[in-house]
């Protein structure tokens, strides 16, 4: 499976050289999260949809399919199971996309920092273009870390997309390390008895 | 196991007398009927509502199979590693639907290759229970067809995490390695 | 065989320009009515048209094999063609040559170039959409037809241009009892085509995550976005032109269609959503026996 | 000129017999094929002339006179008979197995054209029973039991109809139809045949005529029989040989038209025997529709497919105005052209696959590109996409339904259409689309012989579709008067038109606007179907990702009530009834024992003595 993921590497992207500007307002002006709520902060994003925060004034609407959405949100502690799902979510998004991780277990381990269970460095697997301090930050700081990755957009600094497929090889020299060569495969052939 | 579990203290005060009197609430006829079917159990009342039951650990399929007509719903299979004492303490919690009144049921097996019964012939949802404790004590539940990795990945799996002798640290040392940075050797001081 | 004459060819193009503007802002002015009632500020009324840009924008694009590229094409084609066969308040366009049964087709034909590409995508969640979307097309297409035929035998015509005229003369059609009946069951199928709350079974969100439409992103679903954009206005506008007399000018027609939009928003923001054979057994029941009465009355 | 008809009857017959003799691999074919063209050929020569007047051919064979006759009608039936057979003949060259199958597939075509030309009763029932004759025994050759459910329901059609006949003979004395038809007309006022006695004739033809169309109590045997059947000679089964039942009920109208009109008076402004056969149509299209939805294997489904579509016919001449007459012989052709290239794709793909059952095919789309195009296209026709044949001629049936305020009747059709959409779509599905299984990787595409039957069953759906006008104005010829107008691209009917060029023409332009803005996105990149979104787990080869088992269970779960009955169980019943009560019979009376003969023979002469006759 993984000469499959090289192609995905290595296939040229279109540059829109006229319409970059609209574009990139229109990027900014609509995100759509991919509804995947990975850890404990999952129950944190709905009251950002409720009639107090409203993220909807940003044109920001949650959207169960990858393919659609363009921010993913990492809200909580990432396990290495969670993991799995959530790098083969984001390589099934499409081009211009973003992260976006809640909480300060992502970044380093947080409260879990000792436990077998919990990936300690989220930055290592997959680009983040925004972190939210907190162990669940509040509402205003997600709404916070939105604006903010609303700014990046604008000014083009919200790169992580790039910086994937630019040193793609360390990315999955670190996701092999820790899960072993083709866990892909494993990872199938394991479920399948219970499908 | 359960996280939400407020650790077992060990109740200092052992029962005195050998027949306890037990008074005459709801729970107390309940333990006294069930005393009388299972004589090799001792049988005391914690509080309202809570019952709790020691019985030794080759009858507790027994036990169970009596309990089961009052108590209908068995709730958790809690799973306590006693390291000095080099014994498994094993917590059947069951629910009587028809009396309200929460039951603890406990035995006490060896740590190595500890053995049990499974009681998936009572209730089927036993099964998960068992898987999760095979996963992370390493009990192996005869009868039981689906033992195995359940929710971890293969490799902790061998570890069987929950045990008290597993070396945590050590181990998330080996995994992790250089951005695993904040501890110290000695566990008196952490570095958080 | 037909002179190209420059009038409706520009007619045409300037209503295409017209009815996809508009039809992005009836889908603001949908989630926007929405927010408001769940008492948010809700998005701008053009955000559609920036989501169809952004997707539109997409550096990536992901195919699944030809028919999943023909698909949304396909749908979209379609239902500019039925846009173009309704007669949209002084244009005629064609309408002229096409009657009410050749549009009601047409209006069905996306239905396909959808399920066409949602198919081949090969993904389970879309064949569980594909199968809903065709039974609630199944279970609707009987009041449908018993709505449409009330209004044919009322007016004794199937030519739009020709309906319009008689409801300019002899009045509206739900000021007719018998056409109002037809109208409650166009409503509550309007609903189900539109995928409005109650019937938005084929693209269950929680459910089936986006149902048939799970597999697109980037251009494919800039496509399919400007298709239902198109299809809200055409449908908007066939709704008005068989029961609320057509319109003499753009004006009165948008006021109409909005009309029509609202009545759709306030039910979609009230109602739970049917299970499939809910829906089917719902449809086959009250909107069924209400569509007979309506056209053994009208006979 | 004469003897013309004699050949474009018996030359299919011929050369199924030269084919059945030299039953060589390729010989059998050359000459199965010639003997399917030899029709096409004569029809054309004979286009020009029949528009003008008919050609009659009469031979008097042991006593009894056979009057055949080419006119505007029968040869437009005889039409259509001959597109799909030359498309079946061109299917059987790569799936016939045997002389057998080539035999009695040409003696069918002969039954089929002696029943549309046949201008009296004798030569209309005998090659009636050879072409029954000789599907049954093309269905014998593969299931027994389907073979027999089927030869019961002809012979009963059969039966039917031979009484029909002799009550005709005897009260008119004569066995041709136009004789037949002047002695009807006369008897208005004579009043011979009485209310009962025309009621009695109407049911009989009908059971005899709905029989072999598959009319709502008896459409039993078809799913059977199609099925059972060499698959593309199920499509000129499906395609021609139903339509000699639709042709009957014509007739019916033609001969008995006035007469029926005269007993039954109207009901609702509709003719009552009209407005029965409408029902009976309605019920058809309904219930076939229904169970075509919720097949498993894609012999049945299209089989009930046939059924219903034939119902829509049924329907059409039901209406019983000009136009619904006009929407139905429109509707004949679109159906035959349709069901026939669906026919050769099935048979396309079980003989590559070998497979008949939905949940073991799939993904067949990259593998059989042009069987998929073929099926592609009847599949837009049959569901009724504009562009389509099918389109035009449910256009018109709609039409006529709803001029002819039949609003229920017109109800049941827009029921039948969606359904029609639902179960092609999960043909689609379950055939082309999803997870190809590792069974079927190395198929290869559809012999040459059955894409050139398949291409040519499939360019009359384009161009009828595109030119509708071209068929209702030569049904317009064939009635005499002018019943659709407009020219050859644009129908106009009192109440409505269609311009099906205009609406081709504004279809292409959508799909070119919506190809430049296609273009304009990033290029796309080919995935496998792997590489799907399973909410974020990994998906391997051997997951299944396709339903291709009963996709429509929630449909059957809504209909439960209904399917509890069904007509084939209740057949069955009677069927068994029947048969105990014969085995009863022979154990108790015909024991053996040579006593209780005599005993049996002593009571029967006392009756009589008694009864005073001896």
């Amino acid at each position: 499976m993984s000469e499959r993921n090289d192609d995905f590497i290595t296939y040229e992207l279109q540059e829109f050289k006229l319409f970059e500007p609209l574009f990139r307002w229109a990027r900014k002006k609509s995100l759509w999260i991919v509804a995947f709520c990975t850890g404990c902060g999952g129950i944190e994003m709905p009251p950002l949809a409720t009639a107090r925060y409203d993220f909807e004034r940003f044109g920001i609407m949650p959207n169960p399919a990858p393919r659609m959405g363009d921010l993913f949100l990492i809200t909580g502690y990432v396990t290495p199971k969670t993991l799995k799902r959530i790098i083969i979510t984001y390589e099934m998004m499409q081009d211009p996309k973003y992260v976006m991780i809640h909480g300060s277990c992502p970044i380093n381990g947080g409260v879990y920092w000792d436990s077998y269970n919990v990936v300690k460095q989220f930055d290592k697997y997959l680009p983040v273009d925004v972190a939210i301090a907190g162990c669940m930050p509040r509402p205003e700081a997600v709404m916070d870390g939105i604006m903010e990755i609303m700014r990046k957009i604008e000014s083009g600094k919200a790169d992580g997309w790039k910086r994937y497929r630019d040193n793609y090889e360390w990315y999955k020299k670190n996701q092999d390390e820790l899960f072993g060569e083709g866990w892909r495969e494993k990872e199938g052939k394991r479920w399948l008895a219970w499908i | 196991m359960d996280m939400n579990e407020k650790p077992k203290v060990e109740e200092k005060a052992e029962e005195v007398a050998e027949a306890p009197r037990l008074p005459n609430t709801k729970e107390g006829r309940l333990v006294k009927a069930i005393l009388e079917k299972a004589p090799y159990a001792e049988g005391s009342i914690r509080r309202e509502r809570r019952v709790e039951f020691k019985v030794p650990a080759d009858r507790i399929h027994e036990f169970l199979e009596v309990a089961s007509e009052k108590f209908e719903i068995l709730i958790q299979i809690t799973t306590v590693d006693w390291l000095k004492e080099g014994e498994f303490e094993l917590v059947y919690q069951l629910w009587s639907v028809s009396e309200s009144v929460h039951a603890f049921v406990r035995t006490r097996i060896p740590r190595e290759n500890a053995e049990m019964p499974t009681v998936m012939d009572i209730w089927p949802v036993a099964e998960t229970y068992e898987r999760e404790a095979h996963e992370f004590f390493g009990i192996i539940f005869k009868g039981n067809p689906r033992l195995g990795p359940f929710i971890l990945e293969p490799r902790e799996y061998e570890k069987h995490p929950f045990r008290k002798d597993f070396n945590m640290i050590g181990y998330v040392k080996m995994i992790y390695g250089e951005d695993f940075d904040r501890y110290d050797e000695s566990k008196t001081n952490y570095v958080i | 065989m037909i002179g190209i004459d420059w009038k409706i060819v520009l007619e045409v193009i300037g209503m295409l320009i017209y009815a996809t503007f508009m039809g992005f802002i009836f889908m603001g002015i949908e989630r926007k009515a929405m927010a408001r009632i769940q008492r948010r500020v809700g998005p701008p009324l053009y955000q559609p048209i920036l989501d169809t840009l952004k997707l539109l924008g997409k550096k990536e694009s992901v195919s699944h094999g030809l028919i999943y590229d023909f698909g949304p094409v396909f749908a979209l084609g379609a239902t500019i063609t039925a846009l173009l066969f309704i007669p949209i308040a002084n244009f005629q366009l064609f309408s002229s040559n096409a009657d009410l049964i050749v549009v009601a087709y047409l209006l069905e034909v996306p239905m396909l170039g959808i399920m066409l590409g949602a198919m081949s995508s090969g993904n389970p969640y879309s064949a569980v959409g594909v199968q809903r979307g065709l039974l609630t097309m199944v279970a609707m297409q009987l009041p449908y037809g018993l709505a449409l035929i009330a209004i044919v035998q009322h007016w004794g015509s199937f030519k739009l241009s020709e309906i319009v005229a008689l409801q300019s003369v002899h009045g509206w059609s739900i000021t007719v009892p018998a056409l109002l009946l037809a109208f409650i069951v166009f409503d509550i199928v309007f609903q189900a085509m539109l995928g409005l709350e109650p019937f938005d079974i084929i693209t269950a969100p929680a459910e089936i995550s986006m149902g048939p439409m799970l597999e697109y992103g980037g251009k494919h679903a800039a496509l399919l976005f400007t298709q239902h954009a198109v299809q809200l206005f055409a449908e908007t506008a066939f709704f008005a032109v068989l029961f609320l007399g057509g319109a003499s000018n753009l004006i009165e027609l948008l006021i109409k269609q909005i009309a029509v939009l609202f009545i759709a928003i306030f039910v979609a923001s009230i109602y739970p959503r049917f299970t499939i054979d809910q829906a089917a057994k719902f449809f086959w029941k009250w909107p069924t026996i209400i569509g007979i009465i309506a056209v053994l009355l009208t006979v | 000129m004469i003897n013309d008809l004699m050949i474009l009857i018996f030359a299919p017959l011929v050369a199924g017999i030269l084919a059945w003799a030299f039953d060589v691999r390729g010989i059998r074919e050359a000459i199965g094929f010639i003997g399917a063209a030899i029709p096409v050929v004569i029809l054309a020569k004979t286009y020009q002339t029949v528009l003008s007047n008919s050609i009659n051919y009469t031979i008097t064979v042991g006593g009894f006179k056979l009057i055949f006759q080419l006119t505007a009608l029968n040869w437009y039936f005889a039409a259509v008979a001959a597109i799909v057979g030359i498309a079946m003949a061109l299917g059987m060259i790569s799936t016939s197995r045997s002389g057998y199958e080539w035999l009695f597939a040409l003696m069918s075509y002969t039954g089929v054209l002696g029943v549309f030309l046949s201008q009296d009763f004798i030569g209309f029932f005998l090659l009636w029973e050879l072409m029954t004759f000789a599907s049954f025994m093309m269905v014998l050759r593969n299931n027994r039991h389907e073979s027999l459910k089927y030869f019961v329901l002809s012979v009963i059609g059969a039966y039917a109809m031979m009484l029909g006949i002799a009550i005709l003979y005897a009260k008119t004395g004569a066995l041709d139809f136009a004789t037949i038809r002047q002695a009807l007309y006369m008897d208005l006022s004579i009043g011979a045949i009485s209310k009962g006695e025309s009621a009695l004739l109407f049911v009989l033809f009908l059971t005899a005529f709905g029989v072999k169309a598959g009319a709502f109590p008896l459409h039993v045997w078809a799913p059977g029989a199609y099925s059972e059947a060499n698959q593309s000679y199920t499509s000129f089964f499906s395609g021609a040989l139903s339509k000699a039942g639709v042709y009957g009920i014509l007739l019916l109208y033609i001969l008995m038209g006035a007469k029926l009109y005269a007993e039954f008076g109207t009901f609702h402004g509709h003719l009552t025997f009209a407005y029965v056969i409408a029902w009976i149509g309605a019920i058809t299209v309904v219930v076939a529709s229904f169970l075509a939805v919720l097949q498993e294997d894609i012999r049945k489904l299209f089989a009930y497919s046939s059924v219903g579509q034939v119902g829509y016919i049924l329907l059409a001449f039901g209406v019983g105005t000009s136009l619904g007459f006009a929407g139905g012989l429109f509707h004949v052709l679109s159906h035959a052209v349709f069901k026939g290239l669906f026919w050769l794709v099935t048979a396309a793909i079980i003989l590559q696959t070998g497979k008949t059952k939905f949940k073991d095919m799939g993904g067949l789309a990259e593998k059989m590109p042009f069987t998929f195009a073929m099926g592609l296209i009847a599949v837009l026709s049959l569901s009724g996409i504009p562009p389509m044949a099918g389109f035009a001629s449910k256009w018109l049936i709609y039409e006529a339904a709803i001029q002819a305020h039949m609003p229920l009747v017109a109800g049941a059709i827009f029921l039948g259409s969606g359904l029609a959409f639902a179960y092609v779509v999960r043909f689609l599905y379950a055939v082309w689309f999803g997870q190809r299984p590792s069974d079927l990787d190395n198929v290869k595409e559809a012999p040459l012989p059955l894409l050139i039957g398949m291409a040519i069953l499939a360019i009359p759906n384009i161009l009828f579709g595109v030119a509708p006008g071209l068929v209702t104005e030569y049904i317009n010829k064939a009635f005499g008067s002018e019943i659709v107008g407009g020219d050859y691209f644009k129908l106009v009917t009192p109440t409505g038109t269609y311009n099906a060029l205009l609406v081709t023409i504004v279809l292409v332009l959508g799909l070119a606007i919506a190809g430049l803005v296609f273009l304009y996105g990033a290029t796309t990149r080919k995935i496998p179907v792997t590489n799907t979104y399973q909410s974020g787990n990994p998906v391997i080869e051997d997951y299944n990702l396709s339903i291709r088992r009963n996709f429509y269970k929630p449909l059957a779960e809504a209909l439960d009530f209904w399917l509890k009955y069904s007509w084939d169980r209740f057949y069955e019943r009677i069927a068994g009834i029947a048969e105990d009560f014969a085995d009863t019979l022979r154990q108790s009376f015909y024991n053996g024992n040579v006593q209780s003969y005599s005993w049996y023979l002593a009571i029967v002469l006392l009756i009589l003595a008694l009864w005073g006759v001896l």
